[in-house]
């Protein structure tokens, strides 16, 4: 659907939401389990840790379509893992210096804690979200690069570099080609 | 100097004005600097918004956007009258609590050319602004004639400590902030009971015999208690303890005189002030009576044993070994505490 | 040909391997009743994956009423052996609630378990959102994502850890001595931690206990005894647990065993050092405040174990080198002040957490006058008031320790079913109350009001327990008592503590002189729950009591496997079931032990040592030690017996070295793509939603 | 007390609706529905004694739909503002803001008693719709003039001190901005009946 | 390939500063090599040449191309085609063909504030407002290459065969790829699977890194000329200095932490990883020192060019590719060029 089919209708944004195994996907149990109604707008992805989400993630998921990412791990000190929250907290602090550069608000990605037994308070934070991004408009980032006439679709790689012999290597590959000569014995 | 935007309200300009006066004198000393809100209007107090609801959040959010238009250097709003505390305070939260309401009242402002973000501006207590921000050190610090040998109650009311909306208090029920300002005054400080019982509030306009009842209530005990006075921080409580004490001793048939001032007025006596210049003889019921007290030596009560004081005093002794201990309560061990 | 690059991309069938280069995946939407069916458009879900996600590799979708039922269980089968499907997604409740019965269902059928994706269209769908329309397209993109994800999954062998057969018990109350000698009755070693000097808990203070007034100490002090001297409990008391390593079936334990002073070989509990020494304390331990001990002491006669401690803090010896009354005095020379604290490392297979509970605090509630109006009392003061080996012997009087009440106040629901305080009911007040109203009667006669929102006896003779006090003549009012105030209104209120309360019944407010008020306190979660809770790695309610792994269905385990909660630590109880849970905790644990060894799954990360480049970024990120960096090969390595699988290291090496399995970046980026429907040709993520 | 049988939605006095429309008018937050009745408002109100319905029993009442027995009673004109009952309340009912609610209602439909309080508020809005600021001697002249004749000659010594010792203007005080609130509470009662 | 005929070999430079070709140039002796065992066909830094005889070659009668430099102008676009088209092995060479290198950070900024920049400043004399697009001579033939709304690599405009990182590529693994497309076209070698890249190692530059490496913490960041006094032996970032050589492909050999300056990353990350620029900020931000937002701010507070350290060569190639308001021009004027 293009972004001009998308204006004429009431703008419903997608939010991704990861979540970490212990805390917050079992918040969101709760909130299911108490009936508590939010926004049908986000997605969530259960990670065993929040300290598993890697940039890469968010960043992804801002370039395939999500208008927002929510974020949310246990409290700092309740971290199920000891403190690997701490590099959550972390990583999206560092990952908020270069999304002003690139022209994404601030509220696009959020950073929420919940225990496993906040299941209002993380609803409450999913509609709060939910809102805000609702107020920024789509983001339609797959659209954008579409219109500047990038090529996406299989058989390319939209981003990154190819795995190269990284993947599957095939029989008779070269391998003197990767793999630079007097460093591995 | 700590510099604060003032909201005084309407009874400080007539009923209320040994209170202005008065606070008048203890700003210098306690190096505080407050700047009235230009062309503020009523609170409405209780009465206007048992009418009608927005009118009345309209009218007390103009003193806000007033204020926080003329917020410059500070945000912080303090107000000395409880009921225009309150008001100030709660129209603050449930602007920002409820959204149709804060767009409801803003386009009643706009009316009038205001607009106001709630949260804009803090609300506070000028007491709690005393206690807190300068400090019962350099309260005592500027204590030139301690008010030792005045036995005082602390009369609260209501509307300081509750609902207290930004939990800004020690408690709902006994908090300690104006105990620990008197001690430190050097008054002895009356552990009264009624802190913050009702004064009464409007009934005594409108039904008169519950407002004496209520009155009675404050000034029994006050006097059971053997005080010499009652310390007030609301306008409106020392007017219905003050004003309408005689009008409850005939009601009553009572011969109470339990003089009622504001905590201001003791304050600057206690940096040294003169009487007439903190509003003392505004009151109805005399102060200066108990106030002789002030700068007299104490006569001294430790009177000589009688066979039958020694007998009550071993009697005590005896109760006391018998008697199970009592738990701890918070703040027992500080000197400033309430006797 | 390789997929191009490291991530899914579009229809390439990165990491998908098998014969004919495509997965066959089998697609399952459970109604669950009208849980999920009564919100979330079941059928057309399914009908969409069949069409939408065909060149997906879905090959066959159903829906059907019940998944998780047997019938359901076979559906799965049944299309994995006839239509040889190599992957599953089961799109119906939380993975938590039946992640296993999947796995299960596909390891029947003989595929690998770990091929099975459940995706929850329950708890985060169909319960949490009204609108069908936008819950239905949030479960085709939920399913979507599911099935992304699943093309990604690899057979996993599930992780075989040993159980050692030893157990650590914490908390020496009623319900950790249930479970503890349960436990060693079967014939296993089990530790008991006790962070007071004797074990017996709460249940030690009580005078009485509901409903059948039994005598605390009677019943309690048998099992005392039992866990005392059974050969396999070994008893620490006066002891903490300071730090827990490692996991299912071989925890480390470091315990601090405080010194006691006393040597213990040598100690007959005769009691004359408790006798002698000169150094009188408030005790607000056992005696709940209202009565002394001493500096050296054994917190109640029957204490097991029956050594005494000397408290350091209140010591003269301690204090200013003086004194050693109780060392002159020792028949046995058993004082010895040279001890020192005392660092234990236990390995155990399964931790039972019993920590108890705390009394709520009422001086929090001002207006009930706790601490300033004398005769106001707890529970726990009234419990030790009534005890016959208590500070008066069992008269019940007021703080004066003389006279006796002629009228007693007992207020219900003090600090609970108050959003001031605690939301909860604590469960056990009403019982203790009418408990209390019968012993007043007993012990003195007097008139008693209880003052309650509302009685709640739904247990065993609970309610015949209430017929009871009611026939005693004790006077029920219905109303949450205002406030307790000293200031008299009226003669007769002089002197009083009046109750100010409205009669609800009557619609009237009443004042209430009395000469003594009991507050039926609430219970809270310990202070430090939380702290006990981040040690042994599970959480705390919003409340603070810590949490089940099932609420109704696995009340005695715990998210983290291998721990087990018993009694009030989860929270209010009475005595039968904090027992029954002890019991309940004592059968998980064995049940372990019996099997003497766990599956675990197999979430864990692993290093590529050709790619690693020994940077040592992720050396210092793991909390649980499982990475070593080899100076020989300058590489780091992740050793999987360590490893707990959180995966930070695997988000942090900046080579892509390091990767997880169950949680690759291809499974994680792939159910991005998924649930942003971003794998359907020529549709953008919002479809979803909007449709 | 008589009992009245209440289906809600029919009868003179039965409107299942009426606790919703109190909630809604209230300032906040009400959580008027979450009352328990544990009667922990009515046990702290010092003017329970003058009411003709304890605060709980007014919030039954309304759970019952007996608007009109709930707009005639005098229980929201007793109360006095202190609070006791709010920060008391395990439910965290806002009581006395769903009593300047019921208030208002009552005067917007002059469902009241006795006019005593409600003459006394409105005398009080005037005067600060037309001064900006409170007026206590009219105030209280004009109120006494009317309700409590009888008492004037013995409140007139007070009325003397009070102005002997300077604590009572004999004209109101006028804010500049006069005009300008005029036309914010124009608008915010033309928003309140519109609404 | 026909007989015993020399294999057919170009080189072309598109949005690129030419030290690709210096590159290729300077790979000594090997060049003669190069010389002897190519046909070279196109070569614009060594020998003329003309499009239109480009065009009529027959298509895919050049067996290797090396082309260079990212997509900006039409011009560049429609050379990526016709190579693509003439070309058997094409390969995105260097930096800026594989990921936009330098170019790329334009993608930053809104394409008409670029040209505002370059066109109208107080630096620049165009007298008759010439830009992009214009005619330069009114009446007269030609006119200048349109400019897109962003810059796009190589592959993001036609399918590349084969990926040389490196700004620009060491000499010695250009000389390896030489060899290995020789040897290949000679049908003595099997060829790497399309799309690998050629000329860089599958781990970090922390791989081929002398320096001394501890369990990693960062205190704070500091820029390089702050510090007084650099420990020669100890591991850069380790000293604060943000060396992003633990998530750039080795093949450099490290050439600048053996320097003492840190690694700016122009090998691009290893094969296999989808966002570099990702992938730094979440290991640097792992082994920060802090446990609080605040810390962690202070600590950030010392990145003085967060983009700049992270995406300094690929930003064309990473995940968003591009800012939103550059990404806006596409949509309207810029997206029809």
């Amino acid at each position: 659907m293009s972004g001009e089919q998308v204006a004429s209708e009431p703008f419903e944004p997608v939010v991704i939401g990861f979540t970490c195994n212990w805390c917050s996907y079992r918040a969101a149990d709760l909130a299911g389990t108490a009936r508590i109604k939010y926004a049908p707008n986000v997605r969530l992805i259960r990670l065993m840790c929040s300290g598993r989400l890697d940039p890469t993630f968010i960043l992804d998921a801002l370039a395939r379509g999500a208008d927002g990412v929510l974020i949310s791990g246990c409290h700092p000190g309740e971290c199920h893992y000891v403190d690997q929250n701490l590099n959550t907290l972390r990583r999206f602090r560092m990952l908020e210096r270069i999304l002003p550069a690139l022209g994404i608000e601030p509220q696009r990605v959020q950073l929420v804690w919940a225990s496993a037994a906040e299941g209002t308070q993380l609803a409450h934070e999913i509609d709060r979200m939910v809102e805000e991004v609702r107020g920024l408009g789509p983001l339609d980032w797959p659209a954008r690069m579409a219109a500047a006439g990038g090529r996406t679709g299989p058989g390319v790689s939209p981003v990154g570099w190819p795995a190269g012999s990284r993947g599957e290597p095939e029989p008779g590959a070269i391998k003197g080609a990767t793999e630079p000569p007097g460093v591995h014995a | 100097m700590s510099h604060y935007l003032y909201y005084p309200g309407c009874s400080m300009e007539s009923s209320a004005a040994a209170y202005r006066e008065s606070l008048e004198t203890v700003l210098g000393p306690l190096g505080i600097r407050l700047e009235e809100i230009d062309d503020w209007n009523c609170c409405g107090a209780t009465e206007y918004v048992g009418i009608s609801l927005l009118p009345a959040y309209a009218l007390i959010a103009r003193n806000l956007a007033l204020a926080a238009r003329q917020a410059d250097g500070t945000r912080t709003l303090v107000a000395a009258c409880s009921a225009c505390y309150l008001n100030l305070a709660k129209a603050d939260h449930y602007l920002q609590e409820s959204r149709t309401l804060a767009a409801n009242v803003n386009s009643a402002l706009g009316a009038g050319g205001l607009a106001y973000r709630a949260g804009s501006v803090t609300v506070r207590h000028l007491l709690e602004v005393i206690i807190t921000d300068v400090g019962l050190d350099a309260v005592r610090a500027a204590v030139s004639r301690p008010l030792s040998g005045l036995r005082v109650a602390p009369y609260l009311g209501c509307m300081v400590p509750r609902p207290d909306p930004d939990h800004r208090w020690t408690d709902h029920e006994r908090p300690r902030e104006l105990d620990l300002l008197l001690a430190a005054l050097g008054a002895e400080v009356v552990d009264y009971p009624l802190k913050t019982e009702c004064c009464g509030g409007h009934m005594t306009q409108i039904s008169p015999a519950i407002g004496f009842e209520l009155i009675r209530r404050l000034i029994a005990e006050a006097t059971r208690l053997g005080a010499d006075l009652m310390v007030t921080v609301c306008p409106m409580c020392q007017m219905n303890v003050d004003a309408f004490q005689g009008e409850t001793n005939r009601h009553f048939g009572t011969h109470y005189r339990m003089p009622i001032l504001f905590y201001t007025q003791l304050m600057g006596l206690a940096f040294g002030r003169e009487a007439r210049e903190v509003g003392i003889g505004r009151e109805l019921v005399d102060a200066r009576p108990a106030l002789a007290r002030i700068g007299l030596p104490v006569p001294s009560t430790a009177a000589e044993e009688t066979p039958e004081t020694k007998a009550a005093r071993i009697e005590a002794a005896h109760r006391r070994r018998q008697a199970l201990p009592m738990p701890p309560m918070p703040g027992d061990a500080r000197e400033e505490g309430p006797r | 040909m390789s997929a191009g690059n490291g991530r899914p991309a579009g229809a390439a069938a990165a990491g998908v391997a098998n014969e004919a280069g495509r997965p066959r995946i089998g697609v399952y939407v459970c109604h669950c009743g009208t849980n999920i069916a009564g919100t979330v458009d079941v059928a057309e879900v399914r009908r969409w994956a069949e069409e939408r996600l065909a060149d997906r590799g879905v090959v066959v979708a159903r829906d059907y009423k019940f998944m998780c039922s047997s019938l359901g269980q076979e559906l799965i089968e049944k299309d994995v052996a006839e239509l040889g499907l190599d992957r599953v997604v089961v799109a119906a409740c939380s993975p938590h609630m039946h992640e296993a019965t999947f796995r299960g269902a596909c390891a029947r059928a003989g595929l690998n378990p770990y091929l099975c994706e459940l995706v929850s269209i329950r708890e985060q769908d169909s319960w949490v959102h009204t609108d069908g329309v936008a819950a239905t397209a949030k479960a085709r993109a939920i399913l979507s994502g599911g099935v992304e994800r699943v093309r990604h999954h690899e057979p996993l062998e599930p992780l075989r850890v040993h159980i050692n057969p030893a157990t650590l018990v914490v908390g020496g109350g009623i319900a950790g001595i249930q479970t503890a000698l349960e436990i060693a009755d079967a014939g296993f070693p089990v530790y008991l931690v006790e962070r007071e000097p004797s074990i017996g808990g709460h249940m030690a203070q009580f005078d009485k206990t509901f409903p059948t007034l039994d005598c605390s100490a009677c019943i309690l002090t048998p099992r005392m005894y039992s866990a005392g001297s059974h050969p396999n409990v070994r008893l620490l008391t006066w002891s903490e647990v300071i730090n827990v390593e490692g996991f299912v079936g071989s925890f480390k334990v470091t315990v601090l065993r405080k010194a006691r002073y006393i040597d213990t070989d040598l100690c007959t509990g005769c009691g004359i050092c408790q006798e002698k020494c000169p150094r009188k304390i408030l005790d607000v331990v056992y005696e709940a405040g209202l009565g002394y001990r001493k500096g050296v002491y054994t917190p109640f006669p029957q204490a097991v174990p029956k050594y005494p401690v000397i408290d350091r803090a209140n010591c003269t010896f301690f204090d200013n080198g003086k004194c050693k009354a109780c060392e002159k005095f020792c028949p046995t020379g058993a004082i010895d002040f040279e001890q020192q604290d005392e660092i234990v490392t236990l390995e155990v297979g399964n931790i039972v957490l019993a920590t108890g509970y705390e009394l709520f605090d009422p001086r929090r509630i001002a207006q009930y006058g706790y601490g300033r109006l004398a005769n106001v009392f707890t529970s726990l003061e009234f419990e030790r008031l009534s005890n016959a080996a208590g500070p008066t012997q069992g008269r019940v009087v007021l703080r004066d320790g003389v006279t006796e009440p002629r009228t007693v106040g007992i207020i219900h629901c003090v600090g609970s079913r108050d959003r001031n305080f605690n939301n909860y009911c604590s469960a056990i007040c009403c019982m203790q109350s009418l408990k209390f109203a019968h012993l007043v009667k007993e012990h003195t006669g007097a008139t008693v009001y209880e003052f309650y929102i509302d009685m709640r006896t739904a247990a065993k003779a609970y309610d015949e327990f209430y017929q009871r006090v009611l026939e005693e003549g004790t006077i029920f009012v219905r109303g949450k008592v205002a406030e307790v105030t000293e200031v008299a209104r009226t003669p007769e209120e002089e002197g009083k503590l009046v109750l100010q309360v409205e009669d609800t019944l009557i619609g009237r407010q009443r004042r209430i002189p009395v000469d003594m008020v009991i507050l039926s306190c609430g219970l809270e979660p310990r202070h430090d729950t939380k702290k006990v809770a981040q040690l042994f790695g599970i959480s705390c309610s919003a409340d603070g009591w810590l949490i089940e792994k099932h609420p109704k269905l696995d009340p005695v385990a715990t998210m983290e496997e291998g721990v087990f909660i018993a009694g009030c630590v989860s929270g209010p109880k009475d005595i039968p079931t904090s027992v029954a849970q002890g019991a309940a905790a004592a059968a998980r644990v064995l049940g372990h032990i019996q099997q003497g060894e766990l599956a675990l799954e197999p979430i864990k990360a692993a290093v590529d040592p050709d790619v690693c480049s020994g940077c040592r970024i992720c050396n210092g990120l793991c909390p649980f030690n499982a990475i070593t960096f080899r100076e020989d090969r300058m590489v780091s390595e992740v050793n999987p017996a360590l490893c707990q699988g959180c995966g930070t290291c695997v988000a942090a090496c900046p080579a892509g070295a390091m990767s997880g399995t169950c949680f690759s970046d291809e499974q994680i980026l792939a159910q991005v793509e998924g649930l942003l429907l971003a794998n359907l040709q020529g549709t953008a993520g919002r479809e979803a939603v909007s449709a | 007390m008589i009992v009245q049988e209440v289906v809600p939605g029919r009868g003179r006095t039965g409107n299942a609706r009426f606790l919703e429309e109190v909630s809604a008018a209230t300032a906040g937050v009400s959580r008027l529905e979450m009352c328990i009745q544990c009667g922990c408002c009515g046990g702290s109100c010092p003017s329970a004694a003058e009411m003709d319905h304890t605060p709980r029993r007014l919030f039954a009442l309304i759970r019952a739909g007996m608007r009109d027995e709930v707009l005639a009673s005098n229980t929201p004109w007793m109360c006095v503002s202190c609070y006791h009952c709010v920060v008391r309340c395990p439910q965290g009912v806002h009581v006395v803001d769903v009593m300047y609610t019921l208030k208002s209602m009552a005067a917007h439909q002059r469902a009241y008693r006795d006019a005593t309080a409600p003459d006394f508020s409105r005398t009080f809005v005037r005067n600060v719709e037309a001064y900006g600021r409170s007026f206590e001697l009219g105030l209280t002249a004009l109120h006494y003039l009317k309700h409590f004749r009888l008492r004037l000659p013995g409140m007139a010594p007070m009325g003397i001190g009070m102005m002997t010792r300077g604590r009572l203007g004999l004209r109101p005080r006028r804010i500049e901005g006069s005009d300008q609130l005029a036309a914010i509470l124009r608008r915010a009662k033309g928003l309140e009946d519109g609404s | 390939m026909s007989g015993e005929a020399r294999p057919t070999f170009a080189m072309y430079g598109a949005g690129s500063c030419g030290g690709c070709d210096i590159a290729v140039l300077n790979v000594h002796e090997k060049i003669l090599e190069i010389g002897a065992a190519f046909e070279v066909v196109l070569w614009p830094v060594v020998m003329d040449a003309k499009y239109r005889d480009l065009e009529a070659r027959p298509d895919s009668s050049i067996d290797l191309t090396l082309f260079s430099g990212g997509i900006r102008t039409d011009e560049n676009a429609d050379l990526a085609r016709l190579l693509r088209r003439k070309t058997k092995l094409l390969v995105a060479f260097g930096s800026c063909a594989g990921e936009g290198c330098i170019p790329g950070l334009a993608n930053l900024t809104p394409p008409a504030e670029i040209l505002d920049t370059v066109y109208e400043t107080v630096s620049t004399e165009n007298p008759d407002h010439l830009r992009p697009g214009t005619q330069p001579n009114p009446g007269g033939p030609g006119q200048l290459a349109g400019f897109a709304a962003v810059l796009r690599t190589l592959d993001q405009v036609v399918d590349v065969d084969y990926f040389v990182p490196g700004c620009p590529p060491e000499s010695p693994r250009i000389a390896e790829v030489l060899d290995l497309a020789l040897a290949a076209l000679r049908g003595g070698e099997d060829l790497p699977p399309r799309g690998a890249v050629l000329g860089a190692g599958e781990s970090t530059v922390c791989d081929e890194c002398a320096r001394t490496r501890n369990v990693k913490q960062i205190a704070g960041f500091r820029r390089i000329q702050e510090i007084d006094h650099l420990d020669p032996t100890l591991c850069l970032l380790e000293q604060g200095i943000p060396c992003n050589g633990a998530a750039t492909a080795s093949g450099c050999g490290a050439l600048c932490p053996t320097a003492g300056a840190q690694c700016v990353g122009c090998y691009g990350p290893v094969a296999g990883a989808i966002d570099g620029g990702a992938r730094l900020m979440s290991a640097f931000a792992s082994v920060a020192q802090a446990r609080t937002a605040e810390e962690m701010d202070r600590i950030l507070d010392g990145l003085v060019d967060p983009i700049g350290q992270f995406y300094r060569f690929g930003l064309a190639k990473s995940l968003l590719r591009a800012s939103r308001s550059a990404w806006a021009a596409a949509g309207g004027e810029w997206g029809r060029r």
